[in-house]
């Protein structure tokens, strides 16, 4: 199964890369850029077959490693 | 995609691998029989400029390679030369001039890791970085890009690997606005009886492979190095390959606890051309044949061939011929470190290499009819016509000597290069105890007095104008560089950096820089002990600048006795070595001021070079001084005005015009020259001995206050130049 | 004062680490490997600086999972002190034993110069040979060292005199020209609400010696020794 | 209006962050995560009403600034 998981920064984290691409894209003279966020996103390939189990799997590893809860949101789709 | 390694070796898929009909007849002698699509791949990329050095070589065995301290010269994958108590210094630079601009962090950083490997391959733990950069005019629409990544580039590589990388230049000019170059350099520290070369030896020794695993990266991306640019450059875009410093820094640390047992024969790291370049050196630098199985290389991507795998470039990668039975051992470090390890064959006396995949024998070659026989070519060359000498009435002096001097110091090519090295971390490991922003870095030879120090020079207006005079000058700079800081220079690599190596007037300038190179070197004792030649840097028929770029490299046995360029107290008198004439044919002011390129350059007396280069490292190493700064682009105002930024006070200057007028003096180019800050009570004592050895000396003013007074121009505050002196990079890649 | 130090892949300031451990304490350090499930008795552990495992997915993400942290974490938990510099800070706040997150500098550039540092509360084992308020001179070098906590706690450090030190002017004030990569509050290094966890992301290791340009790290390195011994 | 782009390694193209979090994952014992891919995820707020007209601009974004078109793809999707 594949995974995927989109990692962003809560709301009220200052986000620097955001904020600079902004900066850039206006300074490109890309106009009316009200705001930009910046996140990753994490495929996975999943040797597990079962939808359910490849949720909570993907659900614990985003828990443990791929995002830091103090700043971040997850979300997971699994395909 | 169907993979045969037996098509038909037709005309056309020979010279689409860049292969000569002389040089394919060559192959075909060598092996009796056509190629297979894989020896095909293999003769090419062996046989490329960029591997073979078919275009250099000639001019190459020309430079002077021996000293007594010299231990390994040109010929290893680095220099290396002792400085004592068993220790030895070993050193390199090299271009990653194409990739770079086609991807500027990824081609940059990737420099930086292949002159890594370079250097730790013989054992040595780098422990500095240098870096040698021309971007094309600030105008060019490219050149902020090119900039800003190739900086980050480094530093992202530089800064993880934890090698700090300390210094540098930066030059701007229209010649590179289509061809870049990125040159890196690395020093790295061994023990002498720890050093460890590439000449695989013992039949039946296992072949082993380490590092990351090989994917399709960078396939033709030697002989993309050796191929003239065009406007479908964009379609070789996938080429470009990308690091991980992560992996390389491990790799560093893995092989050296192997290198630390007695278990290695021979090792090679996998650069340009990968395993086939690596593994052939091996083979053939021993007299030996290797039999790999290709089906044992830890791949990356499924359902790669053959002929992929030998040409691939994937970075981070090394080739080992252990002692045998000696493999679990072995296995055992790389494990430690998350790194494959793979046997993949092993030492034949057929002095063959041998490929097998799936079964089958799908490439067998001698090696050493390969490596010795590849071509070398006599390629026609003219000289570069003589220019005459520009005369410094023939330049018109500035409206106003205060603008002047601030549009100098705060042009591109002069202004600070802070914005650059504060990327990089220059200080990691705690022994880099001069930074950047001075003549030369200094580092420490960890937990000893002793310290290296390092400089990269090329003057590359010169070298246009003059290529004799140019290739002298830049072997000279690094030398007054490395002696205006304290240490004694001990010996070069470079980089030579020029264009199409077919046409004759290129080829002039590659003669002729050589010839200039060869000559200092010899004068100053200064031999060549590695390097690295980058040609057909040129678009659409237009060749950079002849740039051969050298890196030098001096030794401290007291570190304690090193200077830098900032003056350490108020009333120190200056005392400037050398005399000046002059002399602005191609120099910085006639460039910045009447934007012209004209003339001939400075001369280069070599012999007066060493004169007064010896006398000031002598006058430091005594304590005599507490400052010094040579004289180089920009002329004397500038280096006056880059010690009182340094050291964040003012100065009071008095120059005698009366044989030269005011702006020939204050930024003409004249070599030999240095600029001393020392103690009041030593002055005296250092002019007169001066007298007596026959340097020409002058007492020209005093440091203190807060202004940078000269007389016959507007009294400037030391604040007003740091500010101009830091704008303009800072200014320019603001918005980027 | 009996020291350890955990080195994980890509770690880089390791050495330094050991060798100002070693002068300033006399002892050679202990090295734990990141992957050893012991800690021999120590005084301080201290997590150095450099990019384990190459700094992939955040800073400090992969290494605060490491075997050797868990052991960490319950020597900090049994009152044991534990100093984090540089990417050891990363890890540090991963591992929530401090408070926050370090984020990629503002100017989105690695940055390496030296700072001028306020010794923000001398009041703690790590902070005390200096004087209150005194600013120092600290060389960073760093690419995500953008001090983020939310209100609330960036409230309780400052109340609880939680904040070690904080970058500052040559006049010791915390303008945001003196900010050098947008950390709130203008945070260089903050200690846990126990005060036996200091984290900080310039480099007081590399400042020991004349000849590395001055000496004002030594001072971070003589507190522990007051402190501890 | 709202665009969100992904932005990922091209094919073939060696990714260490990808690799070091695969490696990662199974240390901490997730068994059977046979790859990881990481990317990047940009959200963007337009002023831009006209959704071919949002839907061009970001592509020129992406061509210009946001992904480096030697070794990353991108896909843009608007909303
Ligand atoms: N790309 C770079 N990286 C690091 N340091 C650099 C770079 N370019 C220039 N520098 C530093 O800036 C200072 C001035 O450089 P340069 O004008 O070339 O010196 P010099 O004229 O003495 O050779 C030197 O200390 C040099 O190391
Ligand atoms: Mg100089």
């Amino acid at each position: 199964m594949k995974a995927r998981v989109h990692i962003t920064l809560k709301n009220g984290v200052l986000d620097p890369q955001g904020k600079a691409i902004q900066h850039a894209l206006t300074a490109l003279d890309f106009g009316g850029v009200d705001d930009v966020r910046q996140g990753k996103y994490i495929e996975l390939d999943l040797a597990e077959t079962d939808r359910e189990k490849a949720l909570a799997s993907v659900e614990d590893m985003c828990k443990k490693l791929l995002s830091n809860t103090v700043i971040e949101n997850y979300v997971i789709e699994i395909e | 995609m169907t993979w045969n390694n037996n098509v038909e070796i037709t005309d056309a898929l020979v010279k689409e691998h860049g292969l000569s009909d002389d040089e394919y007849a060559l192959c075909l002698k060598i092996l009796g029989r056509t190629p297979t699509l894989t020896e095909l791949g293999i003769f090419s990329v062996m046989w490329s400029e960029h591997c073979s050095y078919k275009s250099s070589k000639k001019h190459l065995k020309t430079l002077p390679t021996k000293a007594p301290w010299v231990i390994h010269g040109p010929g290893e994958n680095a220099g290396v030369i002792d400085i004592g108590d068993n220790q030895a210094i070993i050193f390199k630079m090299e271009s990653h001039n194409h990739p770079s601009y086609i991807e500027p962090y990824q081609g940059a950083a990737t420099g930086v890791g292949g002159i890594l490997r370079d250097v730790f391959t013989m054992g040595a733990r780098p422990i500095a970085n240098m870096n040698a950069l021309r971007f094309g005019s600030p105008d060019h629409a490219k050149t902020k890009h090119l900039l800003s990544g190739v900086v980050e580039g480094i530093g992202g590589y530089g800064n993880c690997v934890g090698v700090p990388t300390v210094g540098g230049e930066t030059n701007f000019h229209p010649s590179y606005d289509g061809n870049i170059l990125v040159n890196a350099m690395n020093v790295g520290l061994a023990d002498q009886d720890k050093i460890f070369l590439s000449a695989a030896a013992g039949i039946g020794n296992p072949v082993i492979y380490v590092g990351s695993k090989t994917g399709r990266d960078g396939i033709h991306g030697a002989t993309m190095a050796s191929a003239e640019f065009t406007e479908d450059t964009e379609e070789k875009r996938p080429t470009v390959q990308v690091g991980d410093p992560f992996t390389e820094k491990l790799l560093i640390e893995a092989c050296l606890e192997l290198m630390s047992t007695d278990m290695v024969v021979a090792i090679q790291d996998m650069g340009a051309a990968g395993l086939t370049s690596s593994s052939v050196e091996m083979a053939s630098g021993g007299g030996v044949g290797f039999d790999f199985n290709l089906d044992m290389i830890p791949q990356r991507e499924e359902g790669m061939t053959p002929y992929e795998m030998m040409l691939s470039e994937s970075q981070e990668r090394m080739l080992i011929v252990l002692k045998p039975g000696r493999e679990a051992e072995a296995k055992a470090i790389f494990d430690k470190w998350d790194l494959d390890f793979a046997v993949i064959g092993k030492i034949t006396e057929t002095g063959n290499l041998t490929l097998r995949f799936k079964g089958e024998v799908v490439a067998d070659i001698p090696t050493q009819p390969l490596a010795d026989n590849s071509p070398e070519y006599d390629r026609p060359w003219v000289k570069t016509p003589a220019r005459a000498f520009l005369k410094p009435e023939d330049v018109a002096a500035p409206a106003d000597m205060k603008q002047a001097l601030l549009k100098m110091i705060g042009s591109p090519d002069l202004c600070s290069r802070d914005w650059i090295w504060q990327q990089y971390d220059h200080q990691v490991m705690a022994d880099t105890i001069q930074k950047p922003g001075g003549d030369a870095a200094v580092v420490r030879v960890h937990g000893t007095e002793k310290a290296v120090a390092i400089s990269t020079d090329c003057t590359p207006r010169y070298c246009y104008a003059d290529p004799v005079e140019g290739g002298k000058q830049a072997v000279v700079e690094t030398w007054r560089n490395l002696t205006a800081v304290g240490a004694t220079p001990l010996a070069i690599t470079d980089c030579l950096n020029f264009g199409n190596p077919e046409r004759p007037e290129i080829m002039g300038q590659f003669v002729g820089c050589i010839e200039g190179m060869k000559e200092a070197c010899i004068i100053l004792d200064y031999p060549v002990v590695s390097g690295n030649v980058s040609l057909y840097n040129e678009t659409n028929g237009t060749g950079i600048h002849p740039t051969p770029a050298i890196g030098g490299v001096g030794l401290f046995t007291d570190s304690s006795k090193m200077v830098t360029i900032a003056p350490q107290k108020e009333g120190e008198v200056l005392i400037l070595v050398g005399e000046t004439k002059g002399h602005l044919g191609v120099s910085l002011y006639l460039d910045i001021m009447e934007g012209r390129e004209e003339g001939a350059p400075p001369p280069v007396d070599l012999l007066l070079e060493k004169k007064n280069g010896d006398f000031v490292r002598a006058q430091i190493n005594a304590e005599n001084i507490a400052a010094c700064h040579d004289i180089s682009d920009g002329g004397l105002y500038v280096a006056l005005a880059e010690m009182a930024m340094a050291s964040e006070m003012g100065m009071a200057v008095t120059l005698d015009y009366e044989n030269v007028p005011q702006h020939a003096f204050a930024f003409g180019e004249d070599q030999a020259r240095y600029i001393l800050s020392v103690p009041a009570d030593k002055a005296d004592a250092i002019l007169s001995k001066a007298k007596a050895e026959g340097v020409v000396c002058a007492n020209i003013g005093r440091v203190g206050g807060k202004d940078f007074e000269v007389n016959g121009m507007s009294s400037i505050s030391v604040s007003e130049l740091l500010t101009t002196h830091q704008g303009w990079m800072k200014d320019y890649m603001g918005l980027e | 004062m009996k020291s350890a130090v955990i080195v994980f892949p890509a770690s880089n300031c390791d050495r330094d680490m050991i060798v100002a451990l070693e002068k300033i304490t006399g002892h050679k350090p202990h090295i734990i490997w990141h992957q050893d499930e012991e800690i021999p008795d120590a005084d301080l552990i201290a997590l150095p600086g450099g990019f384990s495992f190459g700094d992939y997915l955040r800073c400090g993400a992969m290494a605060a999972r490491s075997p050797a942290i868990q052991k960490v974490i319950e020597h900090a938990n049994r009152g044991g002190n534990v100093i984090g510099i540089c990417n050891g800070f990363q890890v540090l706040t991963e591992t929530g034993l401090l408070p926050g997150a370090l984020m990629r500098n503002k100017s989105l550039k690695f940055i390496c110069k030296d700072v001028n540092l306020k010794v923000e509360n001398n009041d703690t084992a790590f902070t005390n040979a200096y004087g209150q308020g005194q600013v120092i001179t600290i060389p960073m070098a760093h690419h995500d060292g953008n001090y983020f906590a939310d209100d609330e706690t960036l409230k309780e450090l400052e109340d609880d005199g939680r904040i070690a030190f904080r970058y500052v002017d040559k006049a010791g004030q915390a303008t945001a020209e003196a900010n050098p990569n947008g950390s709130r509050n203008n945070i260089a290094g903050i200690i846990n609400r126990r005060k036996n966890i200091l984290g900080m992301m310039p480099h007081p290791e590399r400042l020991i010696e004349d000849a590395q340009g001055g000496i004002d790290g030594l001072g971070f390195f003589e507190s522990m020794i007051n402190a501890i011994n």
